[in-house]
């Protein structure tokens, strides 16, 4: 079908929103709350647009599209109301961008720099602010809450850990966990769902902070080293120091939709390890020393044909791993049944 | 006390509001505990985080010790314009306790509350579930006494 | 039936029952006794006697006289001169040329005709007044369609507050084909200065579940909630005893009547938040969840209470149904304006000199309630304001006092009949501090779910409390009508979009109280 | 997982057996629950710890470890007793369901006499098999707790028949789904990390699969199916095995009976390990290749719905460390081979062409979402769920299993039953998890009491306690809680201070070579 954003046709197809049809044609409508898998919560109120022959302002993140519908996301009217909503979530907290770990990755900030907003017309919040870092690997500044409640519905409908909802209510409304337990000391699991989906700089990585700004890491696709899941990471870098700095799950993935768990999330440090090996060693009287390439290679190579040759293939044993790849497990077994010649060859699937 | 509570009620999210109100109007101190919570979740299997939303949701229900007697005075338009202010600073001198307080004695907890829907006779107090309107700075005065006096 | 001589209406409500009317009705019992006057008087008790401010009262049948703030003390002296001398005790008597002004209006009472004359607690009583009439005509002689055309006929409108034509409601959930369907009573009265539903609960539980059946009937549902707020300990208790009665005399339960049709009411109570007043945050709170309201579409009648199609109405709106059935719409239209049909009943109270209730036709001026049905202004008070519909309602001034009450009229001065609360105002109150009495309010009934009503409540009130403090500036009042009119375009529910009426309407209306706050 | 992820809200009744899912596959727990939440699903958990999904679960029964087959042969006795099999697929699909049914309608089998065996009440059997029986389709899931016995293959057979009568096998949402505990276990397994097969599942012994890679590598195979790694221990140990290639692997954790494996690294000739960390394996080699990290490389993963995925390297390795196959490929040239792989793609090209079900997940193919196996070729979309129409097999067989104990049951001496497992914040045998001392914090060793047991010995929480089996003994803090039964430990194994595999029976399942990590016989005592 067509649908009309300010005076020019879009297609759309039954069953996406307004605000779906205009983010997918990069007509940007400010939003807050929404998110494609916490859905429609129509709860922030700054993506309200206009459609004709409706009264009134309408949420473009739950209003269906319809066959010819015009809608205009542009008009004083509209620009107005948004600008309010922005401006009372930006006047209710202590969104001190130069400091924000979030900065440049913030739907807030990106609203407000649409809108124009260059500072909070009031001041609401409350100075005595605290800030939980109670927990491992999260922290939670509930000063930069805007009560989105995207990561309420990423804990309680798709990690499905039940830990976090709202407590109070009205201006006083705020994120708890458990019965307003400290993040540490709640049956939080630090699965980092949360994190993940906070709009703002509220609930971030502990590890993280200071650690690079968002917009100088790359990002790449890949897999879990952990379980069997295979949840698909997007590794973020430091190009500089060839160093991991986060990590987050990828959204669209069908094997995780964007989950992942505490070891997956932030348990990424063996990669940098100060203990990582970086020279084969060669074991003499019983302590290790370094040994280039040439030297060990060499001497695997002479030791396995020796013993071959002395005691047959079968003497020889290999175990392929289940952490690496295919192509190497392939050729790990290749090597043992071509050059090895033996059939044993075996890994701890079963351990 | 809460075998007796869900004896009554099907373990049915539906019956929380219903299971809350009765766990608090049975404990001397007129609240929810942290392990009443527990207890509840488990019943109800539901999350703690969901009965602590609740909870903290709903006016009549309170996360802290309370005094034996909770005083909730109307605060509204109809009982303000009778002059709530009044009756509230009477009570604060009276009970020597801040809004949301308790007495040292224990005997009381002083709270305001929106509308009672007893307008026609503001200023509207209730203690407890019984009512209190046409509320004078006399009135009030022998309300409290009575209940001091063992009520 | 028994003979007596005189009967007494004792009013049972929360009010009375602070006051001690318990054991006053002890002692009147012991005096009459004591007097040898139990065969010849007989004493009922009853809901509100619809006097305010009068602590226990009794009013005397067929005399009419209401004698109020009655002390333990004075019952022996009432019971020898009257009953026995028949000598009224003047000194209790109410003002006999106010009672006389102060027409119950009787005669066209629709929802309240029962109450303060039959006791609430007895279903045979509500039986003897032709109550469940309706109930049995519906169920043994219409249909379903003929139920929802007589109320779709009749043009009845919800008494919630938004004025939604009831017929029209149910015709969206009729249809539906679903596994179960829900009836909704919407008794969590928390609009300020309201309490019609309390006294249409506490005086005629019975008229509010024969709505509950006939709109359950109308619509298809087997199932009916009446969620009530959590204060209201009287009503729970004669509904529950109500619900009881019913099922023993199978006008409730299965195959009732013989018709095959089966239905059971059930009570819910809230805890505590003016917002579940809206009917998806209702419908939440029933679940068991926080009361916060939830998107729509879907609206409830599709989707609504565990997602089935559920109906939603206010109390008043369904205690009109009965009668409508009974006597048809044509009967119920003939009462009220063109488009504005039935009664309406109001609470009022304030500086008038009855505070209280009245039901009259819709239409009726604001200026003949507070005259006629609410004793006119105090002595020596003179009319400065009244915020009309609570406190989502609008602060009018004396320009509006011949204003037509009903949904259409309000309408053209941008007011709103909403509840039916009528808060009277005189010279000594102050529109500043009853605009921040209103803002206070809204920011504590603001259930936190969206940004505009969460956030716009708690600036409000910082400002309206600037001022009242005496640190306002002209700008704040601009600003107040700037927020709340972008609050009304973008909340999430009618909570955030409600202080925009009383602002917009104090500050236009009573601009020099504020400016003389702000200098 | 013969079923795939996104399929596991179509069951409307799933079933947890040996699987502590939210600590060990985290992931899949949430799916689960979710099932759960949307009220697509009901939940059955049968596990001697009451697990987290416990909390989910419509039903939770605790049996003692070790009578899997003996709760799961009395659910399908109480399904066939009420009829609730799906007699269609029964009489199409299946064969071998008349001698089945005999041998399971055994009054051996009734709730009755399971009850004693499981420590499950009879009334709990019978409401497990009736909400599993009428599902209409009900999905399994299970994880080592199935495997990990002398059992094992008897365990998962069960499951299979359990599944075959129901209907629930090659349907959207049934299905019998081991979890696989490794990032790349399935693809080690799929590219004949195996002694008995080929890449792809073939036979070593089929001529015309011998001939097949003898042609493809230009060289002579052996057509004799080689020896599993319990078995090569014990070679190491007995001095058949003279020489140890370990690649990415952590015996010295993760095998039974530490001690042992210990002298038998100590046996050894020759052993080289292939790693990015001196593990404790490598203490024991005589030469460490310095490995590279997944974040460093280019390849695939399989996972455990079969779905082959892209890794990316992310970072460059320090410098000094190669990719696996490329050491590998350095070892075979050293020993006069010729090798000639320029790229990793080069070898995903030769699995593609000698592995059937992997013929389409060519490295083009396998784009941002992945392919799951089998995949025949270019055009095939991939196989979200296998047996759709007929097992591989053709009909399933129905074989049922008589209920076995465990190779060590606790006695006078070892009262206790021990069992071991993973927690959620640690991983295997820690070398990647615990270079993060985060996890380390949340996680550190423990052994698992009941509140009962810990009350008979004077245990307290958090106190050190000993525990010794057969094979050794350990000491860890206690963890007192009332989630596990009385008589049952928990120990969990990623920790080399209090190394749970020194305790182990390496007892192993006759065929599956899988040693009883899930029962031996154990003692606590107090330390002071």
């Amino acid at each position: 079908m067509i649908v009309y954003l300010n005076g020019k046709a879009y297609e759309a197809s039954p069953g996406e929103t307004v605000l779906q049809v205009a983010l997918r044609n990069h007509l940007y409508i400010p939003h807050l709350c929404f998110h494609e898998k916490t859905g429609k919560a129509a709860k922030c109120r700054a993506c309200v647009v206009e459609v004709e022959g409706m009264p009134g302002l309408k949420t473009s993140c739950n209003q269906p599209v319809t066959e010819g519908m015009k809608v205009t996301t542009n008009s004083k009217q509209v620009l107005d109301a948004q600008r309010l909503v922005v401006d009372l979530a930006l006047s209710s907290g202590r969104h001190d961008c130069l400091a924000c770990e979030q900065n440049g990755n913030c739907e807030l900030q990106d609203a407000a720099y649409y809108l124009g907003i260059t500072k909070p017309s009031f001041q609401l919040y409350d100075d005595n602010y605290e800030i939980d870092d109670s927990s491992e690997f999260i922290v939670v500044d509930r000063s930069k809450c805007i009560s989105c409640g995207r990561c309420i519905v990423g804990c309680n409908h798709t990690v499905v850990n039940e830990v976090l909802n709202y407590g109070n209510r009205g201006y006083e409304t705020k994120i708890v966990f458990d019965t307003d337990l400290p993040m540490g000391s709640s049956t939080c699991v630090q699965c980092g769902e949360c994190v993940q989906l906070c709009p703002v700089g509220c609930i971030i990585d502990k590890r993280t902070i200071g650690a690079g700004r968002t917009w100088e890491l790359d990002k790449v696709e890949t897999v879990c080293p952990y379980c069997g899941v295979g949840c698909k990471l997007e590794v973020h870098i430091d190009r500089t120091q060839d160093k991991i700095i986060r990590i987050t799950g990828v959204e669209d993935s069908p094997t995780n939709n964007g989950m992942l768990c505490v070891k997956g999330r932030y348990g990424f440090d063996f990669v940098n390890s100060e203990e990582r090996l970086t020279s084969p060693m060669i074991k003499e009287n019983g302590k290790f020393r370094e040994a280039s390439w040439e030297e060990a290679i060499a001497l695997v190579a002479s030791k396995f044909t020796s013993i071959k040759d002395e005691f047959g293939s079968d003497s020889i044993v290999g175990l392929a791993s289940a952490k690496v790849t295919n192509e190497e497990n392939f050729a790990f077994q290749k090597f043992i049944r071509k050059e090895v010649g033996t059939n044993n060859v075996d890994h701890c699937a079963r351990l | 006390m809460y075998k007796q509570i869900f004896g009554k009620y099907t373990p049915k999210k539906e019956n929380l509001i219903y299971i809350l109100h009765e766990i608090q109007d049975q404990h001397p101190e007129h609240y929810i505990s942290a392990e009443a919570i527990k207890i509840v979740a488990e019943y109800l299997s539901i999350s703690e985080s969901h009965i602590q939303g609740v909870l903290t949701f709903y006016t009549m229900f309170s996360t802290k010790p309370r005094g034996r007697n909770i005083i909730r005075l109307c605060e509204s338009p109809p009982c303000f314009l009778k002059g709530s202010e009044d009756i509230l600073r009477q009570l604060r001198q009276l009970l020597e306790v801040k809004i949301g307080e308790t007495t040292a004695d224990g005997i009381f907890t002083l709270e305001l509350c929106a509308c009672l829907g007893v307008c026609g006779n503001a200023p509207v107090m209730m203690i407890n579930e019984d009512v209190y309107g046409d509320l004078t700075e006399a009135k009030v005065e022998s309300i409290i006494a009575s209940y001091r006096g063992g009520k | 039936m028994k003979f007596y001589r005189s009967h007494i209406l004792i009013g049972i409500d929360d009010a009375s029952l602070a006051a001690g009317v318990k054991e006053i009705e002890a002692i009147l019992r012991s005096e009459l006794q004591k007097n040898n006057l139990s065969e010849e008087i007989n004493i009922l008790e009853t809901g509100t006697l619809g006097l305010f401010g009068t602590g226990v009262s009794l009013m005397v049948y067929p005399e009419q006289t209401a004698y109020v703030n009655l002390q333990k003390s004075d019952i022996a002296e009432i019971v020898e001169e009257h009953f026995l001398k028949g000598r009224p005790v003047h000194r209790l008597i109410l003002d006999n040329t106010l009672v006389r002004k102060y027409d119950f209006n009787y005669k066209r009472r629709i929802v309240l005709n029962n109450s303060g004359v039959i006791d609430p607690e007895n279903i045979d009583e509500y039986l003897g007044t032709g109550g469940y009439e309706a109930w049995e005509k519906a169920l043994t002689s219409m249909q379903p369609e003929a139920v929802l055309q007589e109320v779709k006929a009749s043009g009845l409108r919800g008494r919630g507050g938004a004025g939604f034509p009831a017929g029209l409601k149910w015709s969206f959930t009729a249809p539906i084909k679903a596994e179960q369907k829900y009836v909704v009573v919407n008794a969590d009265e928390g609009e300020p200065g309201t309490f019609k539903d309390r006294l249409i609960m506490e005086g005629d539980p019975h008229k509010l579940l024969e709505g509950v059946m006939l709109c359950a009937y109308a619509i298809g549902a087997s199932e009916g909630y009446i969620y009530i707020r959590g204060e209201y300990k009287l009503c729970i208790s004669r509904l529950e005893k109500a619900i009881e009665q019913a099922r023993d005399y199978g006008i409730l339960g299965k195959n009732i009547f013989g018709s095959g049709f089966d239905l059971d009411i059930f009570i819910k109570i809230g805890a505590g938040a003016y917002v579940c007043g809206e009917e998806t945050a209702l419908i939440e709170s029933m679940e068991g969840n926080r009361g916060t309201p939830r998107s729509k579409p879907p609206f409830p009648g599709v989707a609504g209470a565990w997602q089935m199609p559920t109906v939603v109405n206010n109390v008043e709106t369904l205690a009109n149904v009965p009668a409508i059935i009974t006597n048809g719409a044509a009967w119920f239209a003939e009462h009220g304006v063109e488009g504005c049909t039935g009664t309406k009943v109001y609470t009022i109270m304030g500086d008038v000199r009855l505070p209280g209730l009245c039901e009259v036709d819709m239409g009726t001026t604001l200026r003949t309630i507070i005259q006629q049905y609410a004793g006119g202004m105090k002595e020596g008070k003179a009319f400065k304001a009244a915020l009309v519909g609570g406190a989502a309602g609008v602060f009018l001034n004396d320009q509006r006092l011949d204003v037509k009450m009903d949904y259409n009229s309000l309408k053209e001065y941008a007011a709103v009949l909403g509840s039916g609360a009528i808060l009277v105002m005189s010279h000594s109150a102050d529109m500043v501090d009853m605009l921040w009495s209103v803002l206070r309010f809204f920011r504590h009934e603001s259930c936190g779910k969206c940004i505009p009503c969460a956030k716009g409540t708690q600036l409000l009130y910082k400002l309206i409390d600037g001022i009242r403090k005496g640190k306002g500036k002209e700008s704040d009042l601009d600003e107040m009508i700037r927020i709340s009119n972008g609050m009304l375009k973008s909340s999430f529910c009618a909570l955030g979009q409600s202080p925009c009426m009383p602002i917009n309407s104090a500050i236009t209306n009573f601009r020099e109280d504020f400016l003389a706050r702000i200098k | 997982m013969t079923n795939d992820i996104a399929g596991i809200k179509k069951a409307d009744v799933i079933l947890i057996i040996g699987s502590d899912t939210s600590a060990a596959h985290p992931v899949i727990a949430a799916r689960i629950k979710q099932a759960v939440r949307e009220g697509n699903s009901k939940l059955i958990v049968i596990d001697p710890k009451r697990i987290v999904m416990a909390d989910y679960a419509e039903i939770y029964a605790a049996h003692r470890p070790g009578t899997d087959v003996a709760v799961m042969n009395c659910m399908m006795h109480e399904i066939l007793k009420n009829g609730w099999e799906d007699k269609e697929y029964v009489e199409s699909r299946l064969e071998g369901f008349e001698e089945f049914k005999t041998e399971i309608m055994n009054d051996k089998y009734s709730p009755e006499n399971i009850a004693k065996i499981s420590g499950i009440k009879a009334d709990t059997l019978r409401a497990i098999a009736k909400l599993f029986g009428q599902a209409k389709t009900a999905s399994l899931f299970y994880a080592m707790g199935i495997t990990q016995h002398t059992t094992g293959r008897d365990n998962v057979w069960t499951t299979a028949n359990l599944q075959m009568i129901c209907g629930n096998l090659g349907v959207e949402g049934g299905g019998v789904n081991p979890l696989r505990g490794q990032s790349n276990v399935q693809g080690a397994c799929d590219m004949g990390g195996l002694p008995n097969v080929y890449p792809g599942y073939q036979n070593v012994t089929l001529p015309a699969i011998q001939e097949k890679f003898e042609k493809a590598w230009n060289c002579k195979l052996d057509n004799k199916v080689g020896i599993t790694i319990t078995e090569m221990i014990d070679g190491a140990y007995d001095g058949s095995v003279k020489a140890i290639y370990v690649m990415g692997e952590n015996p010295f954790l993760s095998d039974p009976d530490q001690t042992h494996v210990i002298k038998a690294f100590e046996r050894v000739d020759f052993m080289v390990v292939q790693d990015m960390f001196i593990t404790e394996t490598a203490e024991f080699a005589d030469v460490i290749l310095p490995a590279a990290a997944y974040a460093e490389k280019d390849g695939h993963f399989t996972n455990t719905e079969r779905r082959v995925q892209r890794i990316n390297k992310i970072i460059e390795p320090p410098k000094g460390v190669k990719n696996d196959w490329e050491i590998i490929q350095l070892i075979a040239n050293a020993m006069g081979s010729d090798w000639n792989y320029q790229t990793v793609r080069d070898i995903t090209q030769e699995i593609n062409a000698l592995t059937p079900s992997y013929a389409g997940i060519t490295w083009e193919r396998v784009g941002r979402t992945g392919l799951q196996w089998p995949c025949p070729n270019t055009e095939h979309p991939g196989t979200p769920y296998l047996h759709k129409e007929k097992f591989a097999r053709g009909k399933g067989l129905l074989s049922a299993k008589a209920f076995q104990e465990p190779d060590e049951l606790p006695d006078e001496e070892y009262p206790l039953i021990l069992t071991t497992g993973r927690v959620l914040q640690q991983f295997h045998t820690g070398t990647m998890s615990r270079k993060t001392q985060g996890l380390n914090n949340l996680a550190g060793p423990m052994v698992m009491i009941s509140v009962e047991d810990a009350e008979r010995l004077g245990i307290s929480n958090s106190e050190v306690v000993s525990i010794s089996t057969r094979r050794g003994e350990i000491t860890a803090p206690a963890f007192v809680t009332k989630r596990i039964s009385t008589g049952v430990i928990y120990i969990p194994f990623h920790y080399k201070e209090s190394p749970a595999n020194r305790l182990t029976n390496p007892a192993i399942d006759p065929i599956a070579k899988i040693p009883e990590y899930k029962v031996c016989a154990a003692k606590i005592r107090k330390i002071s």
